[in-house]
């Protein structure tokens, strides 16, 4: 009869749902989300895609681009770990749902570092 | 009278979406994630969601894990026992483009290289908010009268014709388009 | 005629969590035999191992199995610490009992929840499955994410824990052993549980043993073995005793399964004191790779015993990692124990040896 | 003629009654639950939906199912004899059965099997509940009796409650088509049905719990506040075993069902008898 | 013409054109030509009995004398003939049920009792059962020829010309055993059910064959002999003037008839004949015999302690049959246990004996005897296709032989569901038996068992999913439906019209009006056309014929045929699918505890009665 217990007190106390879309999700620090470049910092050296193991990143040393496929992305942190320049971050809320797989390409200004940080641009390619 | 009877349909549809869940090679992770979306914490009932058995009586098929070469052909008879209008909702990296296990011999890179998928959650795995948030989405084309087969250019495509062949550690180049890019 | 049914039992099945095919065999609603089939979670993990280099192993093997996904990384970490003789501090080793016992509850209480919706007892899995809920938040506050923590490091752990978030650790421990009660008492107490397991899947000791059973399976029957034992990680330095039943059937295996979590709970007790006494490091860095040789390793998983076989050539890449799991070791008691069952009973019968398919096929 | 409006009515409040059930049990496992009106959604989203089936002819049947029960609805709120009730129940009970059985998958066939268990458990004690009723009135409808009905056939509720349990697919009699999820069966008898076809069986699975709520408060007749606690006092009893009571299986709710209903029935039948 | 069946002439034409056919189908004639013969006898018989309106024969004492001893040598060449089989297949309760039967109808015909000028009284209970046969045969004889080409090759031993001879005859032996007034008569005819029986199952003279034939000798035998201490007891020769004791122990040899525990093996057994036999003799019609006389005899059962006790044994029997039927494998074997069964309740209402439950009682026969007479063709039907006589051969008939599959299911749906006729009997024996809990308990539960068992039957036939056909795999002539469409239109219009028969049939043999559950059952029959109706005109969307579920590995297949799916290793495996049947053990201890309830209640009778 505990659980019947149990059952009543659940009921007594109300729901302990999350109203998750009328409360937006409260993010967690620390926590391992959507992955950020940043790009001013990024010296396009490749490291974070030779190590991903998941093979969701690809740099052009050349044509100073980043490009990043959240859709492979296993959120592991091991790219944030290894950049030496601490060039990239996560965010602690992870991508959300969308109807089409899309790159995220970021693209360095110039072979001197610019001040200004690039935009992200989506491309539904 | 029938306009309005296919209006309340379509209302219908949108408050009320039977998933099938099937796991389709999946390490579990966002599978518990799918179950514990109907827990207490988050509560897909709220929204009329509920996780059915049988293909038949659904309206979204939610996918998870690297479709291999063995499930390909579970997944797409899945797909066609369903009745239209329906939607495929992939969840976590596996099911969206491999994830991981991407360039390995018996993985597909990504459900949509058998089905066509209407909704991407990404993730390894993904919150259970994540979860919710892509069946309502799903449920959202549902209601606008779309229905995930719309354009499904790949029946068949469970064949050996989607053998795991292009996208191998390259660059997801292609998207949006539910068709798959080397499937049919 | 036929008055014999056969059923196609999966692969997708609501009962089953994981796509396995069972072929069973029915006479009325008895079932006469089994033949499984497997194959549908294969992903090719060992050999896509000799392609990743042993870093990033790390990250693909703990996606074998999502439910103990810190146990495989551990299993992988110890083997690959031995074959390059690192030294792992002992606070690392500390954090790792805390991960792999927060595992171990979450998974056992994910396992409590199958068995209550499998017996069609769906309050009590919506309530044991919303006590994981605090595990699981608390990894996603230790760790940042829920499932996979990916906290395991070959040379220790990822991060380290501060007071505070110690006593955060603690303060949930304190929540789910209170909260656990209830469920517990449904569970030991209930008669209608007791109806369906009590004599279900009944193997003897002799018989786990000769089919080679490991983890809960094996202890129900009262043999008292447990690979923390060996004292790897921490354990060496806490106290574990093996939680045994002599029952041998589906009922001794949740009982078996109930006092794990306690065991748990209490492990972590003793652990928390160790991590707020001992400061120190948590990861030494490894920079060289394995020479040649080969190293195992043997942890417990919530499932049973777990084994890692990893043999290096030199370089980055690794020659063979080779994973036994429990489940593996588990399925030839499973098939010998299906036949004669009502139908009704499958479902329950086959979640009482905890199966992880995704781990077995990998 | 007011029956007539009443059981235009029936078939919205039952659908209303089961959104109510859905979010009571959501509210006892600590949920928000779904919105009152969801399994008319539901059903509304099914009879939309057109029906991809292997099985031609399982309309037919679902259709009957439906038919037979909202006659038997009819029946009972136009005062007619209950044994004409529930005999009509057994045949809503044996349409849906053979609805199952035509399904080619195996599971159909258990969970349509299991069906048959179902119905035997428990109208040949709604068929004793008529005698009882007979014995009390002199008729066999309600309406002869002066006294509330209950007072004189207490021992027939335990039998009630597990016809309800039964007809509602309630644990721990859900034995036929799953409705707690994760079952060895699928979806039972209804695994092959999709669409329009489950929209008639979930329409006629509304009526049918509504016929027992409806016999549970028969037997608080003449008394309204008899019959309206009896049904609200059935109607929670059903969801908090649901909820506190795990599924069993047939081979043992079969003698359960029995010794409680039949058990019950003829002990308060021969104490009529007695007492007379 | 129509005067010519105005008067006692349509009952010797009734009896009389049976007997002359029977003669011409023992010569060897070609298929058409028994068809042929079969639609012209049923034409004279159903015009005797429906365009006319038989009246009494009473003949003067002289021409009684005559008949009287034309019985007694009938009869004793009868007993004879039933001490030589007994001999030669060396069956001692054969043999003494034989002498037991020979010794009573001596000591009775010593006693030299006068007997009643009234030889054959055309009553309406007599007449109803007049029209009942009439109804059903004509089909049965029309379509024996089909299953007979069928079954010649299955069963090379038959020797067709007493088969023939015997399934026309028999009928002229009903028609003169309900119009009998004479009871050393009714005896003889009594007796020539008996060896009818006896030779028909025989026939096919398999070792089965032989052990049930004897079986059915000998259990009508102890039938036959409480049938003559009956009348000895009775004192009297006259049919109407029985009561008491008598009345009792002729109610034990009705109750044997019908096959009643602890007596129900030997119909079971029965079914090792061949098809047409079993629709006629030992469902339809004959059988009934026993119900016939209960009923004859229920206002006199209906003073003393007979009558409880019967309806009390019939109500066990109901459930016990039905209980059986649940379990059992066979086709036939679950008609056999149907058949019992609703017997029993025949003969429970007979045993309460009040208007309402002798009006269910007469529906029961009119509405069991076409829509069992229906499936047993579907049943032989099936054998004359697939092959075989089990009831999981019969799986997905519906998609094998669509006709045939509808036909039967057509004819479980008209014994127990509404709004067919047979449901409406149903109702009105359960309510009319409420002056008894134990009667009614065992009709609550006996009832929920015949839904069960009708359903895993109806289940089997609709099943959308059917095994390949056999090896040799037939197809009867299309000509072969015709009897049974004419038997489902039979009860399709029987329960249309069931308020005017009713009132024409039913009314006149009671005496009284049946109790006003007319209109409610006129709603009824409204509702379900309405219902059905309505279905037809939503129902034209045709959805696609999707695979079998076969969780998720569904392999190609062809619509119809059991689903199929990829087993391991990829090859194809089939899902087979069977009925629930319990355990061979289960079956027999559960039949030995019926049997012994039911010699306990029928020992009880007439230990009551003395």
């Amino acid at each position: 009869m505990r659980l019947l217990h149990t059952l009543l007190r659940n009921v007594a106390s109300g729901p302990v749902t999350r109203r998750y879309p009328k409360v937006p999700l409260v993010p967690v620090a620390g926590a391992r989300g959507d992955l950020r470049l940043l790009v001013d910092r990024c010296t396009f050296c490749t490291a974070c895609a030779v190590r991903c193991p998941a093979g969701a990143l690809e740099v052009d040393r050349k044509a100073r681009t980043w490009t990043f496929n959240p859709y492979r992305c296993i959120y592991c942190h091991y790219c944030v770990e290894i950049c030496p320049f601490h060039a990239l971050e996560m965010a602690p809320l992870g991508r959300e749902p969308a109807a089409a797989k899309a790159t995220v390409t970021e693209t360095g200004a110039a072979p001197v570092p610019s001040p200004s940080r690039g935009t992200g641009a989506a491309s539904p390619a | 009278m029938k306009p309005f009877l296919d209006r309340v349909a379509a209302f219908c549809r949108g408050k009320s979406v039977w998933v099938l869940h099937y796991d389709c090679g999946s390490c579990n992770g966002c599978d518990i994630e799918v179950m514990a979306s109907l827990t207490p914490l988050y509560d897909a009932e709220r929204f009329g969601v509920l996780l059915v058995g049988s293909p038949r009586q659904a309206d979204v098929l939610l996918v998870t894990g690297t479709v291999n070469h063995r499930n390909r052909l579970v997944l797409r008879s899945l797909y066609d026992q369903m009745a239209p209008p329906k939607a495929v909702v992939a969840v976590g990296a596996c099911a969206l483009t491999g994830g991981i296990f991407h360039d390995s011999y018996n993985v597909l890179d990504g459900a949509d290289r058998v089905v066509p998928v209407t909704v991407y959650v990404p993730g390894c795995p993904p919150k259970p908010e994540r979860i919710l948030d892509g069946i309502l989405q799903a449920a959202a084309v549902l209601a606008a009268g779309g229905d995930g087969s719309g354009g499904d250019h790949m029946a068949g495509a469970g064949g050996p014709a989607a053998g795991g062949g292009g996208g191998r550690g390259g660059r997801v180049a292609a998207g949006g388009d539910h068709g798959a890019p080397g499937g049919a | 005629m036929a008055e014999r049914m056969v059923i196609p039992f999966g692969p997708q099945h609501p009962s089953l969590v994981e796509p396995i095919h069972m072929q069973l065999e029915v006479e009325g609603d008895t079932v006469l035999g089994v033949r499984p089939a497997f194959g549908f979670v294969h992903r090719g993990l060992e050999k896509l191992a000799e392609k990743r280099d042993w870093r990033q192993n790390v990250y693909l093997v703990e996606r074998t199995c999502g439910i103990c996904s810190f146990i495989h990384s551990l299993g992988y970490c110890l083997a690959l610490e031995e074959l390059l003789g690192v030294e792992v501090p002992p606070r690392a080793d500390l954090l790792r009992v805390m991960w792999g016992e927060l595992h171990r509850i979450q998974s056992h209480y994910l396992w409590l929840g199958l068995l209550a919706d499998a017996v069609g007892f769906e309050s009590l899995f919506m309530q044991t499955w919303r006590n994981r809920e605090r595990v699981l938040d608390l990894n996603e506050l230790t760790a940042g994410n829920r499932i996979v923590v990916s906290m395991c490091r070959v040379g220790g752990t990822a991060r380290d824990l501060d007071a505070e978030m110690l006593d955060r650790v603690e303060a949930t421990l304190d929540a789910a052993e209170s909260e656990f009660g209830p469920v517990e008492h449904t569970f030991r107490e209930d008669g209608g549980i007791a109806r369906r397991l009590v004599g279900l899947g009944r193997i003897t000791r002799e018989e786990a043993l000769g089919l080679g059973a490991v983890g809960p399976v094996l202890r129900a029957t009262g043999e008292a073995s447990d690979s923390r034992l060996l004292g790897y990680a921490g354990y060496g330095r806490l106290q574990v005793a093996p939680v045994t039943q002599a029952g041998g059937d589906a009922y001794a295996r949740l009982l078996v399964r109930l006092g794990e979590i306690r065991q748990s709970m209490a492990l972590l007790r003793q652990v928390l004191p160790l991590l707020r006494q001992e400061p120190g490091e948590t990861l030494v860095p490894v920079r060289k790779d394995p020479t040649a040789g080969e190293a195992l390793s043997r942890v417990e998983q919530p499932r049973g015993e777990l084994i890692y076989y990893v043999r290096a050539t030199g370089g980055k890449l690794l020659d063979r990692v080779r994973i036994r799991t429990p489940t593996f070791a588990n399925l030839p008691a499973l098939v010998h124990m299906v036949p004669g069952n009502e139908i009704g009973q499958v479902p329950a019968l086959v979640l009482s040896i905890d199966p992880c398919v995704s781990c077995t096929e990998r | 003629m007011i029956w007539v409006l009443c059981w235009l009515l029936s078939l919205p409040v039952a659908g209303f009654l089961m959104g109510v059930d859905r979010r009571l049990t959501a509210r006892l496992q600590g949920r928000v639950g779904p919105p009152l009106w969801q399994s008319i959604w539901d059903a509304g989203k099914l009879l939309g939906k057109p029906a991809l089936r292997p099985a031609p002819r399982q309309a037919l049947w679902a259709a009957g199912y439906l038919g037979f029960l909202g006659l038997a609805v009819a029946c009972l709120l136009g005062g007619a004899d209950l044994v004409l009730v529930v005999l009509l129940l057994g045949m809503a009970t044996a349409s849906l059965a053979v609805a199952g059985f035509i399904g080619p998958s195996p599971f159909s066939q258990l969970g349509a099997q299991r069906q048959l268990f179902l119905g035997l458990i428990y109208e040949p004690v709604l068929l004793l509940l008529a005698l009882g009723v007979q014995r009390v009135t002199g008729g066999w409808t309600f309406a002869g009796a002066s006294l509330p009905l209950l007072y004189r056939l207490p021992l027939f509720l335990p039998g009630l409650l597990v016809a309800l349990l039964a007809a509602w697919r309630k644990s721990p009699f859900d034995l036929a088509s799953s409705e707690h999820a994760h079952q060895e069966l699928v979806a039972g008898l209804a695994t092959e049905m999709g669409g329009r076809v489950l929209g008639l069986v979930e329409l006629g699975h509304w009526w049918e719990m509504e016929l027992l709520l409806l016999l549970a408060a028969s037997l608080g007749y003449p008394s309204l506040g008899w019959a309206l606690g009896l049904a609200l006092a059935f109607f929670l009893l059903g969801i908090l075993l649901d909820n506190l009571l795990p599924r069993l299986t047939w081979r043992y709710l079969w003698p359960l069902g029995w010794a409680l209903g039949l058990g019950g029935g003829l002990l308060n039948l021969i104490w009529l008898g007695v007492s007379r | 013409m129509r005067g010519w069946f105005r008067d006692v002439r349509g009952l010797v034409l009734a009896i009389a054109a049976p007997l002359v056919a029977a003669a011409l189908a023992s010569l060897p004639l070609q298929r058409r030509a028994r068809v042929g013969l079969a639609l012209v006898t049923g034409a004279a018989v159903l015009a005797a009995v429906l365009l006319g309106t038989p009246t009494d024969l009473v003949l003067a004492p002289g021409a009684v004398q005559t008949v009287a001893s034309l019985e007694t040598v009938g009869d004793t060449a009868l007993l004879l003939y039933i001490v030589w089989v007994a001999v030669d297949r060396r069956s001692w309760l054969a043999g003494l049920t034989a002498a037991a039967n020979a010794a009573l109808f001596a000591w009775i015909t010593g006693q030299g009792m006068a007997h009643p000028t009234l030889v054959l009284h055309a009553d309406p209970l007599a007449r109803f059962f007049l029209i009942v046969i009439a109804l059903v045969a004509p089909a049965i004889w029309a379509w024996a020829p089909y299953y007979h080409e069928h079954y010649r090759k299955v069963t090379p031993a038959l020797r067709e010309q007493p088969y023939y001879f015997w399934l026309f005859a028999i009928v002229g032996v009903m028609a003169a055993l309900v119009t009998a007034n004479d009871l050393m008569d009714l005896y003889l005819l009594w007796e020539l059910t008996t060896l009818a029986s006896f030779l028909l199952i025989d026939s096919p003279r398999s070792g089965e064959a032989r052990a049930a034939s004897v079986q059915a000798l000998w259990m009508n035998g102890v039938g036959g002999a409480a049938f003559l201490a009956g009348v000895l007891v009775a004192g009297s020769l006259s049919l109407a003037q029985v009561g008491g004791l008598a009345a009792v122990l002729l109610a034990v040899a009705a109750a044997i008839k019908a096959a009643q525990l602890p007596f129900s093996r030997w119909l079971v057994g029965a079914m090792a004949a061949p098809g047409p036999v079993s629709a006629l003799l030992h469902s339809s019609t004959m059988v009934k015999a026993g119900v016939y006389l209960a009923l004859r005899l229920a206002p006199a059962l209906h003073q003393g302690p007979g009558g409880p006790a019967l309806a009390w044994l019939g109500a066990l029997t109901f459930l016990g049959a039905a209980w059986l039927a649940s379990g059992s494998r066979r086709t036939k074997e679950v008609l056999a246990y149907s058949t019992i069964s609703n017997l029993g309740l025949m003969l429970a209402m007979a045993g309460i004996g009040t208007t309402a439950a002798v009006t269910a009682a007469l529906a029961l026969v009119l509405f069991h005897a076409v829509g069992k007479a229906l499936l047993f063709l579907v049943a032989g039907g099936v054998e004359a296709d697939l092959g075989s006589r089990d009831l999981e051969a019969a799986g997905g008939l519906i998609e094998v032989r669509p006709e045939l599959g509808v036909l039967g299911i057509w004819g479980v749906v008209s014994l127990y569901m509404p709004p067919l006729g047979l449901l409406f009997a149903k109702w009105l024996a359960i309510e009319a038996s409420a002056a008894s809990l134990a009667v009614y308990a065992l009709l609550a539960v006996g009832s929920g068992l015949t839904g069960f068992f009708w359903t895993k039957v109806l289940g089997r036939f609709a099943c959308a999913a059917a095994a390949p056909e056999p090896e040799g795999a037939a197809r009867l002539p299309r000509a072969a439906y015709y009897p049974l469409r004419y038997l489902a239109a039979l009860v399709a219009a029987g329960s249309v019209a069931l308020l005017p028969i009713t009132t024409l049939l039913l009314d006149p043999v009671t005496g009284a009006k049946a109790p006003a559950m007319g209109v409610w059952y006129a709603a009824l029959l409204t509702a379900a056309a309405l219902g059905a109706l309505t279905y037809v005109l939503l129902a034209r969307r045709r959805s696609p014929r999707a695979l079998p579920y076969a969780s998720g590995i569904e392999a190609e297949e062809t619509p119809g045929a059991l689903g199929r799916f990829r087993s391991s290793a990829d090859q194809p495996a089939v899902a087979a699918l069977a009925g629930f049947y319990p355990s061979a053990a289960w079956e027999a201890a559960s039949e030995r505890v019926f049997l012994l309830a039911g010699a306990l209640s029928l020992v009880g009778m007439v230990v009551i009665a003395l």
